[in-house]
């Protein structure tokens, strides 16, 4: 019995969300009888010990949450987390700044197709990016570069160093494709390259 | 190709009888020499080079025998073990009186001995690898204060491909969605010049032009539908005119003596 | 006390991966030994009750996870297939980037003797290496350092914890010799172990 409840434990937890008492019985190969007792028996055991945690009973099934009593640390825990943390979307914003720099917001949101005003505000508070002046354009928007610490970050020594298609293409296998090379068009001179691209903002 | 040459012991394979059994596979030249020094249960630190040369050779044969693509890497290899050999059989004289005399062995002992030793940390990360696979975290709970941004990455973690792989991500997307137009694929006819160039033939002065020799030879059904727009074009701007004596007989175009102006006819046809 | 070790559980367990000790305290409000003691108490706790998660400490912090035994209950329900398992040749290479880091990949293949480009490639694909930027040679090659995720996956509490070349000498009956202290300098040379080789073969 006692290794029943260890058992939905580790299931509950592995989980993350709610589980059915019929996937929790197949998991565990008991019935499901075996999981309700085993249910209360954990439920009454957190409750008894005053455990962090409790089992939430949902529709048809079963989670642990943390007790609502820890909110307020859990949250100032992942936040804290968060601090390291970049979405995907932020990334890509981070790798087009690199890429393309000096770039303004309207030729991000043009590549990306969705506007990334709050992507370029998580990497300005991170110090990964910082403006440039702002471009002599309808609107005279923000120019972004990345900054020093994009650079230590990532432990280079120039802009240079940042990988080419070749890379990647030497370090999986791929065999060279040309027409993305020409996707860095970096040797053109930079005004060049954001006039033709400013054609196209909106 | 040229990592992860898998040697696969054949079940009737005598060249070197007893093999332990189970010999899996070599992650390189030097895992093979390794192989064959513990096999011969010799100190790697005297190395019997002439023995290894020869087994190391057999290995090599075998691999060639079994259709087996044999890495640069182990050729490279022998071809170090062969050196060695020969230069065992010279007589060796110290260059400075007293020093010790260098074993050309040092070197590959060196290599090895060095190789072994991360083919052992290795092992035992295996080991250590195989107790942790079992763990489970739990997903991290996901609190509204992330900005509902789905999936996080721990900066530490990304690396300068990644880095690169996001940016051509969002290239491709971009492409992918602002296709290039496809004219160039297309041959274009141009009416205008299509116009024009019926209204030279048709003024040449070689009397009337059979509709029917207009449509002789042309490249496909592109040419002949701006070709015949340009027919009727010029037909509505009348410094054309088409005559035909009867029912399914051939229509003749001959000018009319007017002439108009063709710019504007930019239309084409593919 | 106790409900320290309530708040810390709750804190684990919403967490997932391993926060460390300052984190903790800094969300807890409490001092870091009051956090050390928490996690102390959590953990015997966890397996004097038979518990179905134990405290996991691994790259410098904790972190809850279930326990082995219910891997396969937890894949069940997760509808996950079992873990795989790294190459020996990601394993070397891992090895070597763990002992060499930063090294770039011409020295692996160097010290390996065979290219080593596809395990690089397994081992960034999995988190377990990342980039370090590009070493000043010829060819500026890029570098090569272990993660975080690294240390999670073997379970190291930091690169310290590595396997110490002394445990490996006994694993291969290998003498010291001045190649090794070269290798591993913080290893003292051990006494000469003539065992047999043998033992090593997998």
């Amino acid at each position: 019995m006692t290794t029943h409840v260890a058992l939905l434990e580790a299931l509950l937890f592995a989980s993350g969300k709610p589980a059915t008492l019929e996937r929790l019985a197949e998991a565990a190969e008991i019935t499901k009888a075996e999981v309700e007792a085993a249910l209360d028996a954990l439920e009454k055991a957190c409750e008894a010990e005053g455990r962090g945690v409790r089992v939430d009973r949902v529709a048809g099934g079963a989670r642990l949450v943390s007790r609502n009593e820890f909110d307020v640390a859990v949250r100032s825990l992942l936040g804290l987390e968060g601090k390291n943390k970049l979405s995907i979307a932020s990334l890509e914003v981070l790798s087009i700044v690199a890429y393309r720099q000096p770039v303004t917001a309207p030729e991000i949101a043009e590549l990306r197709g969705v506007n990334s005003a709050s992507s370029l505000r998580t990497l300005l508070d991170k110090k990964l990016i910082t403006t440039a002046g702002r471009k002599e354009v309808v609107g005279t928007p923000f120019l972004y570069k990345t900054t020093k610490e994009f650079l230590v970050h990532f432990g280079l020594a120039d802009l240079k160093d940042l990988p080419r298609p070749e890379d990647l293409d030497a370090l999986y296998g791929v065999e060279a494709n040309t027409a993305q090379t020409e996707l860095f068009p970096e040797q053109n001179s930079p005004e060049e390259k954001t006039d033709s691209e400013e054609e196209k903002d909106s | 190709m040229a990592e992860g040459i898998r040697i696969p012991v054949p079940a009737g394979a005598d060249l070197m009888q007893p093999y332990p059994v189970k010999l899996p596979t070599f992650e390189g030249p030097l895992d093979l020499l390794l192989h064959l020094i513990r096999k011969n249960e010799v100190d790697l630190r005297n190395l019997p080079v002439a023995d290894i040369c020869r087994q190391y050779h057999e290995y090599i044969v075998l691999m060639v025998e079994l259709d087996l693509e044999v890495a640069a890497e182990f050729l490279y290899v022998e071809a170090m073990l062969l050196h060695i050999k020969s230069q065992m059989v010279l007589p060796r004289a110290s260059a400075v009186e007293g020093e010790p005399l260098e074993d050309p062995r040092d070197e590959l002992v060196r290599r090895l001995l060095e190789y072994r030793k991360y083919k052992g940390v290795a092992e035992s990360l295996h080991e250590m690898e195989a107790v942790r696979l079992g763990l489970w975290s739990r997903p991290p709970a996901r609190v509204e204060l992330t900005e509902g941004e789905a999936e996080e990455t721990d900066l530490s973690e990304v690396s300068l491909f990644d880095l690169l792989t996001f940016f051509k991500g969002a290239v491709d997307r971009y492409r992918a969605q602002h296709p290039p137009s496809m004219e160039i694929a297309h041959q274009k006819f141009s009416i205008k010049e299509k116009m024009e160039q019926m209204l030279a033939r048709v003024k040449a002065g070689e009397g009337p032009v059979p509709l029917s020799e207009i449509f002789r030879g042309l490249s496909g059904r592109g040419e002949a539908i701006a070709i015949f727009l340009a027919v009727l074009e010029l037909l509505r701007l009348r410094v054309v005119r088409a005559r035909q004596d009867g029912e399914f007989n051939e229509i003749y175009l001959d000018p009319t003596g007017e002439s108009a102006s063709l710019e504007g006819y930019e239309e084409s046809y593919r």
